[in-house]
């Protein structure tokens, strides 16, 4: 599963990280619905057991840290939904883990133009 | 006989519902976007396609790890999309054709592909956004069948199987006994990735070389690469460019170049938009 | 390097859940069937295999029409089965062999099998009734890989197609790091038909050429049909027999017939047992 | 979809049939769990037009009848579900669809020994 060349800043969402994240991206996977969106904001400790997180990925969880969240198992497609309910958007996701400001990740995206 | 009147490619992101729902389309962040989309809608409306055959992934919506499939048809009545966790407006349903759906995974069965048949589905905004720039009224003037790839999980199908799945896709379409005029619309990429140290990642040069390459005369050229080299090279999520080979499978060997657009950055990614019709 | 030391292939029916239940096993009805286990235990004891690898198809407990896979291979930690609707017990949990789980699929989609791939599954009694037919005390000494095939909704995969994902799998394990011994353990028919007005209907004839013809010179001969030719000759449930296929094709050119059994009726069915080793 | 020659007494369970029979099969299949078994028993009509049955569904249901439950869209795999809601075993169903009595039935099978 592990025998290809490290992508530096990149992990492939293969069949160890998932056996690693399933419990996390279960209930990332939870917020598509609103109801389970608002039942996670009113009782978070409740709702993370609920889905069995283990010590890891609860930690990452309340840290909202995305490398964090990528270490313990998680997917980036049910990650989303989890940034979703903080309104946090794609270039707050992206500047957290590159840790720049949100404008100088604005200004890497723009400059990808050339 | 059916006919596959052109193929339409696109990138997609859920922001664009934002920009629409807020009615940005003239802002000049989004405007280099939306305005690519009019050649699109001029040609539609001269050319009046009855189905769209939607190639697109599905981002956590439908599936999930515990059913996970490489390739799933839907073959629903209608279709309907959810807020998908972080509230974006929903759109008016769609409906199915689920005689040419049936037909299709008939015809993909009998062709050894694997598929999962999806007889209720959720569509996400990889679907339900392209729907909404080609026909910014929302009366879809269309019916569908949507053909979901998998990019979530690794493995997810080589660039190769990707591309035969698409020639399987536009065989199926010429044995249909219907008269229907038949849009292929694949959504996806281009190159972008939103997780780990390397987010923001965006690769022009390939994005560019890639778009010419399915008009030129090595419209395979992309499936030369493996998942893991097209992930080094478009990103984490320009694996969607996936669904742009399997798009271009269904032409044929050669097509009309009818209209590109690129543009970086709508959101993290670099949007490419193409048209293509099947050479005569 | 792991390696195939059998593979047993048997038919399943929920009856025998209950003749389990019951302790019917040395009852004149079921005595004939259960007897039949009796060699199969004595090689298991005698080969102790680590790993199975259960290619059989649910019955409408795990899959439902939303989402219906042609060929899904299960990832999850622990498999359960569940009382499927008319009450049967359920038997103790199976522990899943996730890592070689991942390896067939990662070899199966290089190989464009195009999988559903299930990290939560019920597995129903096609797959936990052979279980305990070989392994009575249900104290499973094996691990377990689940690979399921549709035969609930049409089209099913051709019966040359599942015996290439047979071969498949069988280059997959020859190619698994570890020492594992495999066993495989294909589940469904033989003959029999639940439904219609030609239910009951059994075709023994074809049931015991398709047996000869597993360990024969010729033992793609069932490919030559289609499904529909196999729901002919065979029933609509008969067509489980692409268990059977894929089963076969694990093993090689060549194999060892070591013992057979073929008894009429368990419920409506005609039932087959055969064990096999791959010729050395 | 159906230009394949016919099998005497035998339904294929293609895409023509599934469009017919989905609501059908949808609630056959929510029988896999003792509560939805109990649910249906405790009121048959509202359990029905909970998922959405047809006038012709229904009445095989109400009746049932295998026979009808199949032109009606059933497939055979969800209808057991339905059948052993009432202890009904396969040789009960062989025999009312062949219109045998039950040993009648039984006796075929074993008939097939040859
Ligand atoms: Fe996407
Ligand atoms: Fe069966």
């Amino acid at each position: 599963m592990s025998t290809k060349p490290q992508i530096p800043g990149t992990v492939i969402f293969d069949g160890e990280q998932a056996m690693k994240g399933y419990a996390l991206n279960k209930m990332c996977f939870s917020f598509n619905e609103k109801a389970n969106r608002d039942a996670f904001l009113a009782d978070e400790e409740g709702y993370m057991a609920q889905y069995g997180l283990n010590e890891q990925q609860a930690a990452a969880i309340r840290a909202k840290n995305v490398l964090q969240l990528i270490a313990a198992g998680g997917n980036a497609y049910y990650l989303a939904k989890f940034a979703g309910i903080f309104g946090l958007d794609m270039q707050d996701i992206g500047a957290q883990q590159t840790g720049m400001t949100k404008d100088e990740f604005k200004a890497k995206l723009v400059a990808a133009r050339g | 006989m059916a006919k596959i009147i052109g193929a339409v490619t696109t990138s997609h992101v859920p922001a664009i519902g934002g920009a629409i729902a807020k009615g940005k389309q003239q802002d000049p962040y989004w405007k280099p976007f939306f305005d690519g989309f009019n050649p699109i809608r001029q040609w539609l409306g001269d050319h009046k396609p009855d189905v769209v055959v939607v190639i697109y992934n599905d981002h956590g919506l439908n599936f999930f790890l515990d059913k996970m499939p490489t390739f799933s048809v839907g073959a629903a009545p209608t279709y309907v999309n959810a807020d998908e966790g972080w509230g974006i407006p929903s759109l008016p349903p769609f409906t199915g054709n689920q005689p040419l759906s049936w037909h299709l995974i008939e015809s993909l069965v009998e062709e050894e592909f694997d598929l999962t048949t999806c007889q209720e589905m959720l569509v996400d905004h990889a679907f339900t956004l392209p729907m909404a720039l080609l026909w910014p009224d929302q009366k879809w003037p269309v019916t569908v069948v949507p053909v979901c790839i998998n990019t979530v999980q690794a493995p997810v199908p080589s660039a190769k199987r990707c591309w035969k799945l698409g020639e399987a896709i536009g065989r199926a379409v010429a044995s249909w006994a219907g008269d229907e005029k038949v849009l292929i619309l694949g959504t996806g990429g281009l190159s972008h990735q939103l997780d780990g140290e390397r987010a923001g990642f965006i690769n022009k040069d390939f994005d560019l070389k890639f778009m010419d390459s399915l008009v030129g005369d090595d419209p395979q050229w992309a499936t030369q690469f493996s998942g893991h080299e097209l992930v080094e090279k478009t990103g984490t999520q320009g694996i969607e460019l996936l669904m742009w080979l399997a798009t271009r499978a269904t032409l044929g060997a050669k097509v009309k170049d009818v209209f590109r657009n690129y543009h970086i950055p709508i959101s993290n990614t670099a949007s490419g938009l193409m048209l293509m019709e099947p050479a005569v």
